[in-house]
């Protein structure tokens, strides 16, 4: 294999677990559950599209990268349908978003 | 029921694919990760999953109660029935080097034979397992 | 060494959780994350299994019974030390216990002498098939797997019959006690 | 130092003790019913991996043969676990099925409850 094509390939994994261990944090730090939604997407698209880019230049072309190409497919469009029935069931259990005025207020009322 | 459209499109695509992974599994087996177990439990779970998204009628549509009940003995039976078709062919219960001209041959169909049963077993337990909860919620 | 780590973390959170739902679901993630410690044991087999088997069906049937009961777990009423005595006990001598154990990872311990040179050498020849998992479960040892699979079928028939057969009689007792 | 030594090297034992330690503490000290179901499944999950984690072997590959690949590891334990995990899904489902009759006729799943209303039988 070429230098830079695994060079190239390392740089994609190394990003895409940055990019999913940004997604961790947001999920944990984040204030409630719209928020923590929107953090963990990060994990769907950018993580899990690099890490499997760079798993296919790492693959060069066998069965691997077809079966890793089906797997990215997937990915991409079940994770916006799997976000969205979890926001709907939010919503179905009547939990509002909380918004930058609820938290001023309580920190309003807190002083 | 419209901010439902979405979930339920994904699932009518999903759906296809997931029988074939699971079918992929199955007869793959012999050659990657995979068998009659893991097979069996991604065809329930096609099934649960057509449960969850449009309810139980179209799952019971899909795969009927009383063929899921009748899958779990039939499993059972294949994976036996094999075995004993090597016994009535004069040789040891489960051996299936008789179930061909070539004997590793004959072991590769017995394999794959016994892996159908497993199959069918799974599945139908599997399915059978969530109709009875679900069921009981009513 | 992190995943062993993390799978002790989230059996701690399974411990203090109190809200069920949480429970089940911390359980989900617990199985995904004994899939992943098995892919890099090398089972390959058995994590698929575990993955679709404990974080699939078991979560589903949990979610499911979850529906029919009460889902937040009671405050214990008497104080558990006891129990936590025992298992501390019990943990420290089975540690004890390991010691004389072979380390993680040799290829020259006891396990690795016996059947299993057999199995990896004589698969393809004898039955032709490479995946040895696949061979050893249904043919060198189908005797283990048809009584695997009776298991399931019996354990089927039993569900069965305590969800769905039962119900007909207790509409009976409702009917004589009223 | 050495102490040290030997319990990295025995790391893998470590934590299945723990895990199936902290089964045993759930079933014991705990009185819902589903959590002890669900502590039944760690212990048992733990048992997987006492199985699996001695057949490993470093520089390994998984069991499936290809020219390409000289060490593998153990397949049996495998075999063995593949099973136990799919009769353990099917105990588990048998004891849900026993959770859902025993809150039918008593209303409850704690087992504190369910002894006060037998002893007032």
């Amino acid at each position: 294999m070429p230098l830079a094509i695994d060079v190239l390939s390392w740089v994609l994994i190394v990003l895409g677990s940055f990019f999913t261990v940004v997604g961790g944090i947001g999920l944990v730090r984040m204030p409630d559950i719209y928020t923590r939604m929107h953090a963990a997407s990060v994990t769907d698209t950018l993580g899990g599209g690099l890490l499997i880019f760079g798993m296919m230049l790492q693959a060069g072309f066998s069965l691997v990268t077809l079966k890793l190409l089906f797997i990215l497919g997937l990915f991409f469009f079940f994770a916006p349908v799997v976000t969205h029935a979890l926001a709907q069931a939010a919503l179905h259990e009547d939990i509002e978003p909380e918004l930058a005025e609820d938290r001023r207020g309580r920190a309003e009322a807190m002083d | 029921m419209s901010l439902d459209l979405i979930l339920r499109i994904g699932t009518k695509l999903i759906l296809p694919f997931i029988l074939m992974f699971a079918l992929y599994v199955q007869f793959h087996g012999d050659y990657g990760p995979g068998g009659g177990f893991q097979a069996g439990v991604i065809a329930a779970g096609m099934v649960i999953l057509i449960a969850i998204t449009f309810g139980m009628s179209a799952a019971k549509r899909v795969a009927p109660q009383a063929v899921v009940e009748r899958m779990v003995p039939l499993g059972v039976l294949v994976f036996a029935g094999t075995g004993v078709v090597g016994l009535l062919l004069g040789k040891n219960f489960l051996d299936y080097s008789v179930l061909g001209h070539d004997p590793v041959h004959a072991r590769e169909w017995g394999i794959l034979l016994v892996e159908l049963g497993v199959l069918i077993t799974v599945s139908g337990t599997m399915t059978a397992l969530f109709y009875a909860f679900v069921e009981r919620g009513r | 060494m992190a995943l062993l780590t993390l799978l002790a973390v989230a059996t701690i959170a399974i411990v203090r959780q109190r809200s069920l739902f949480g429970v089940v679901i911390l359980a989900g993630i617990y199985s995904f994350l004994m899939a992943s410690l098995l892919i890099a044991l090398d089972a390959v087999d058995v994590a698929m299994t575990e993955a679709s088997v404990g974080a699939g069906i078991s979560t589903v049937l949990l979610l499911a019974t979850l529906h029919l009961v009460k889902a937040t777990e009671m405050r214990p009423i008497h104080a558990n030390w006891v129990p936590l005595l025992v298992a501390l006990v019990v943990g420290g001598i089975l540690v004890w216990g390991t010691i004389s154990l072979p380390p993680f990872g040799v290829a020259d311990t006891a396990v690795h002498q016996h059947v299993a040179p057999y199995y990896l050498s004589r698969s393809i020849p004898e039955t032709g098939v490479p995946n040895v998992v696949t061979s050893v479960l249904a043919d060198y040892r189908g005797y283990d797997t048809l009584g695997e699979t009776t298991v399931i079928f019996t354990a089927g028939i039993g569900v069965m019959l305590l969800l769905r057969g039962m119900r007909r009689r207790d509409d009976n007792d409702r009917g004589d006690a009223a | 130092m050495e102490a040290l030594e030997t319990l990295g090297r025995h790391y893998n034992y470590v934590v299945t003790i723990f895990l199936m330690v902290a089964g045993l503490y759930i079933v014991v000290a705990r009185g819902n019913m589903v959590k002890k179901l669900v502590g039944l499944s760690i212990f048992q999950t733990s048992v997987y991996l006492l199985y699996i984690a001695p057949g490993k072997i470093v520089g390994g590959t998984a069991p499936i043969l290809d020219p390409a690949y000289k060490i593998y590891s153990n397949p049996l334990p495998h075999v063995l676990i593949l099973t136990a995990i799919v009769v353990g899904v099917a105990t588990l489902a048998l004891g849900l099925a026993l959770v859902v009759r025993i809150n039918e006729s008593y209303g409850t799943i704690e087992e504190d409850e369910i002894f006060a209303k037998d002893d007032e039988q």
